[in-house]
């Protein structure tokens, strides 16, 4: 193969690529205004009317959901499924704003952490790798990381809204979210710095519970908060 | 043809010394990148161990956690054994760029399992008392023929790269400080603030008389200082506001654990 | 004149040269030392116990400012005083920050703003350029700069102290600082650059003087600093 | 044409060119300067005296507004309108500062968003490109911004000056602005990073509301706010 | 008009804008394309073989131009002709290597500088800014003092491919350049560091114009090239 | 008291899903750290088969030294070899930071070793069809446990490394040349600049559509090619003054090996 | 002295400064244009026509000095007298060039170094700092220094105008300013890097004569050259 | 131990550590001022008058090193002999000089190549770092490079000063030079570099060579030099 053969090859692989990354970039600005749309949708709880109306927003945000489903599927079928890692880049923050979206809707249906098979479900993908278009275990916990710190908020604005109890039982959902957080070796990578902000949520949904229980607002979930 | 060249000779001796100069330059070559891989080990597991340390503040016994973060020190401690092995007879400074980032890494990691156990800073001296290694003499005595050959084996941390240690040991005890108050413990914070505040004065005395390197990481040090006194700030303000059926509650509870030490007031 | 000889008559002159930057550099960093250890006894009045003390450490420091007062003199000595500006970058700093030091012994003292005058005075050295060593504006912002951000912390420090009128003072203070700086007109130097800085100090000060507030505590300076 | 008369001729554009840039320049001082005074006038709403005299401060500020049109009408005449954007680097920043500004005393005079129509008025420009020297939509959504962060500061000290009903008002406004600019498609320049702190300024404001409702100081706006 | 409604108007703007630009890139990178198959095309007169031959290269250039203006003619119906400067950035650079190629090629086939009005007749586009679509004289320039580092290196290869006389050529057209560009007062922006390279290609010949004199090699264009 | 607690079970859900976090998260980066360390004995061994494929140009018999470069080839193949054997059933991607330095150094040593044997740019089928490995079916098979236990392992290079490794070649190519020119040969300059010529346009034709690494080395690229255009050049100058009398030599030593290749003419 | 008043009084020093800098600004740029018309005289020196007339160009060169003198007398009205280093930045480099337009005219008639009492004179300044606006001398040393690699290119050049003694001449020269130069003892500055680039001038006008007497075109100056 | 008695404790090492900086760079910059007083000695054999008195220009040197012994012999009293890389920096540059000097002289004397240990003897230091001062294999090779270049510099100047039979002499010893360092794996550090530059510095002497030959000047040393 002549020079000239060579670089032309490696031309047309070059073009390839960014023939896909095209693709790519088009189906993720898609999934992006999916998303704006679900966050608008439940932004709505830190108003005290929306507040109010929790169950109907989550509904609206599961319906949403169908159409993130529907572009994840649109995304699969634009590269070679073992390249995943290749075009991360391109996907891994709309994933974690997902992921965030999915998380918080379930928590606010259930008081409950998203997992990482329920996430994949409401979103399309897989858990495994090898399954094929999967959802990286960062950023899964980036994407909780982003709920904790939208907790903390809804912490503070549901006491606005008159609602005493749901701080304490956010701050004993972060407290335990922590304690899981607590296990992992990060490296000096953005989840690290997202990690370190989980902090001042568990802080700021401490002052809260502080706040209510000096006045005697704190409704004491049953058992003792031994703490 | 070959035979004839009258300076058959002279061109070995010149190729001659640059043989042993190849070999020179590969043994320090070789030493130290094995330098370099060792001290991303020592990197790594540091890291690690500062990570276990955060979960004081989270567990009902931190006895179990420093205890486990001994076990991971002592494995450090070995990895620097192996530094100090490498270095036997050798000028420590010739192969300190291979090593410093994990030694650093190492003291935050020492510093801040002190800190947490004895509520001060652990001395330059501290840290090298815990780096002396006694060796296998009986594979040694072999091959040193004839030198002196010590059973002890030592390693000394340079005083800059203790300085920058501690420098990043602040941002832990930022982070340790946030974690704290987010437990509800009102006291650890308070002496986390006083601490980092000597450290803070203690670094501002020296000034730009130190390496670069710690200059550049003054500025984090001052971010991590003022997170830590917006913290107590935060906690005495709210503080103010206890009822004052309350107080008896907080006085008895707190007080007399906050004031030995060194507290607010 | 032979090339050799002009060159060898140059030399003399790169050399005093030399010798001279070499004096001043010496002077200058007797002068950091200086300054280092003022802000040391200074820095203390962030302590609890510092802070309580402060009329003693600033008088610890004034007595430091008359060894600044003897570096200065002997700077002074080193160079022809028409050649400032060609050695100004060597003691550009540290006299921004020895004024920096003398702005905030003389708030702390009168909770006033020092003025030019005073600073000279404090430094031993002129206002007017043509009298002699003297402090040029630029450097006298900029110190007046630094101390600006040391009484946003000093606001923070003072609540935790106890002390909740403090931090009130400070506001008016930087506030009629802010003005000040608002009647100038800064190129897009260093000195605009930190003057940028300014309004982040202003806007925590507020901060700190509203939290007080909302939990009135904010009016009575005087009453008792235990809690 | 000798490469010599051709390249004399060139010189006579660039020429041109620099000429037309220093009159910009110096009309653009003019403009910070009237932009500094401006901000000088409606600062003074953040220290309690001036709060409570704010339709005065609007007022001054609004005869400003005068000296403004006026010296942009003559920033006009120094370029030929078509090449806006040739030059748009000189005043950009300028024109985004008097669109705060501008914004700022719409929003104290009426607790209401200032539209692009009403800032051209009071700026003296146009809307549409077509028309003449206009505001670039970038430039006034960046004004609006600027406003944005304006508003948490007044959030604060409107409680510090006794005021407890404005911060709820604020906090309403300002979350109708996010809930625009969540509409917007931005992309990633210096737009979206500024927007990127409105949700700073957002949580602050829920922050001081939630400070004091737990207070009980919170003046509920008669009816339900439903939006 | 609501907040809402004023977003939703706006976002039409930004997208629209947005558009715009994405079909800018388009066409850009498609001239971009050409540009290299030119460049390509030329490039092979720096080989002993293409050196032989560069009438018929010109030829083929000039084919791809028409290609060129083609690819113009298709950016000039992307966006209103006044907006030029709003977009200037996206086609500047592909415009300055364009003009390099087209000067490259008039130099090759006539010893001469192509004049800004030949540039513009090869490229499709205007002189004059009133007129449509032009070539801002700055880019002109860029374009034309690339070449003069082509030209360097074209010095040398021709004494590699046995012609003797081109060096002499070029160096005389290079001197004239250079005075041309001395005729100029020039910013210090990016032009000028291109100009202050030119002095290194000027030396650069006027070595190879030497190193033939000195051998006797400079004389006769005309005589023999084989050796 | 501990026992009271009613969440006593859903923290352990929680705790036990951040086991499987830790240890996933764990598992990779001491992968990712193993990956490091093959890769930069890969580079070190590739650079030093670089150096010693500089000595081509003056040694009387290049095929000994070809010969060791194939060995130390070996060597560096069999190091990539325990990179594939950590990438099965990977995503190559995911960790292609970690080893990309070394495969870009790999791929200029046997590139500049193909130059040097056959005067043709290697391709990258050439160079991945080296990197096919045979595995130990016998410590394997157990192990994969009813996966494809493929005895065949094989390692691809990404155009984009083959592309940075290309360019660094270019240095090495430099370097030949004016060796060559130091040494009296001739011809090997004019052969270098025709193929450092064709590579340069290769590049130049990719342009700003390849990655940004590459548009970064393409200065260093065009310096090499200015470098040794002006040292044919200045054979070309000098080579015009030979005297009348010694062309004869001349043309019956040289050219005869010269027009066969690609020569100047 | 109220806070407002001091930096009102402030407001007028740093007006006054930036006023100073803007004419001494305006002055330079006069300077620059009238160096660039002497450099183009001088320039004509290398091309072989221009190369036999050097007499004539000497003399319009030093006509064009008497320009300098005048602006240059304009420049120092501009500040006082006592300030230069605090605009030194401003004029510092176009005293080089004109130093070395200088040092060029005088070698050119000559075939010696100019001194410092020589340049002054030529450019209407004084040696002594103290007797008034005078030339720094390490703006001599690096005037001297791009005549150095000036005369290099002159060295080539002159071969391919047939002359042969220049290049020894300037041979001598050189290696007698390399001596000079070896006595200075250089900080690491501009100025050091400066002279680091004389060895290269060295080697190649030692490369030009080697090439001559390998021809047997150098004609050897009569008697030895024992220096 | 406190953390301020930690802080002074480092703080006095600090202190020390400069000191000793200090001291150092005094004495080295005393070598320096020798290095250069050799070299000026040296030069001279570039110029045919010093050219044709090469041993007493040795001599001299010789004489010179003396001093150079003598203030490395003060050099090592300065700081602790095992911490020999602590301060390598300051005197690295220097003794890579003096080890070029060393070789230049050596060479000069006797055609051949400096040992180290030779250079040891000449410098009054070392050759292994446990016996004391040593000199760096690094810092030995490098200065041997430096000298590399000095020769093919000399070999030009000797066909100039009429001596065509050196050239071959120095061909023979820099290609077996060249041998020596190609058994080298260097890394990418200065010394590779340097090490680059030996190529041309061989590729000089070789084109001495060949113009020598061409010409029937080379006087073949008896016998055949095939390669
Ligand atoms: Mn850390
Ligand atoms: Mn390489």
């Amino acid at each position: 193969m002549s020079v000239t053969e060579m670089f032309t090859y490696i031309q047309g692989f070059l073009s390839a690529d960014q023939d896909v990354r095209e693709d790519i970039r088009k189906v993720v600005q898609a999934l992006e205004q999916t998303a704006r749309e679900i966050l608008t949708v439940l932004q709505s709880v830190h108003h005290p009317a929306g507040f109010r109306d929790i169950p109907s927003r989550c509904r609206r945000a599961r319906e949403l959901f169908s159409a993130v489903r529907t572009q994840v599927g649109e995304l699969k079928t634009k590269f070679p499924v073992e390249q995943y890692y290749r075009f991360h880049e391109h996907w891994k923050f709309v994933l974690q704003r997902l992921t965030f979206l999915a998380a918080f809707v379930v928590y606010l249906e259930s008081d409950s952490l998203v997992t990482r098979e329920e996430v994949v479900k409401i979103l399309g993908v897989e858990v495994d790798r090898e399954k094929g278009f999967h959802l990286d275990v960062e950023d899964y916990l980036a994407g909780v990381l982003i709920m904790a710190s939208e907790l903390s908020r809804l912490a503070v604005n549901s006491v606005t809204a008159g609602d005493y109890g749901r701080p304490l039982r956010i701050s004993n959902f972060i407290n335990e979210l922590d304690s899981g957080f607590r296990l992992l070796n990060l490296k000096n990578d953005p989840l690290r710095k997202r990690y370190d902000g989980l902090k001042y949520d568990v802080k700021k949904i401490e002052e809260v519970v502080y706040d209510l229980s000096i006045r005697g607002l704190a409704k004491e979930p049953e058992a003792g908060e031994d703490k | 043809l070959e035979a004839e060249r009258r300076d058959a000779n002279p061109p070995s001796a010149v190729i001659s010394a640059f043989k042993v100069f190849q070999q020179e330059l590969d043994t320090k070559h070789d030493k130290y990148e094995r330098l370099v891989k060792i001290s991303r080990d020592v990197t790594i597991e540091s890291k690690r161990t500062i990570f276990l340390l955060h979960r004081v503040t989270s567990v009902p016994n931190m006895e179990d956690v420093l205890a486990e973060a001994d076990v991971k020190l002592d494995c450090v401690q070995q990895k620097i054994g192996q530094i100090a092995e490498e270095l036997k007879g050798e000028d420590l400074f010739q192969f300190h760029k291979a090593f410093t980032a994990g030694i650093q890494e190492y003291v935050e990691a020492a510093s801040f399992q002190h800190f947490i156990r004895h509520r001060t800073l652990i001395s330059l001296e501290e840290i090298n008392a815990r780096l002396v290694f006694i060796r296998d003499c009986e594979a040694d005595t072999k091959d040193d023929t004839g030198r002196q050959a010590s059973p002890v084996l030592t390693f000394q941390v340079t005083p800059t790269d203790y300085l920058l240690g501690v420098a990043d040991l602040t941002g832990e005890l930022m982070r340790m400080c946030i974690s704290s108050v987010g437990n509800g413990d009102m006291d650890t914070p308070f002496q986390l603030g006083s601490f980092l505040r000597e450290i803070h004065d203690g670094f501002s005395y020296i000034g730009n008389t130190g390496p670069y390197e710690v200059s550049k990481k003054l500025h984090t040090l001052r971010q991590s200082l003022a997170k830590v006194e917006d913290a107590c700030y935060t906690l005495r303000v709210r503080g103010s506001e206890i009822p004052k059926h309350m107080l008896a509650d907080v006085f008895t509870s707190r007080a007399a654990i906050m004031d030995p030490d060194e507290g607010v007031a």
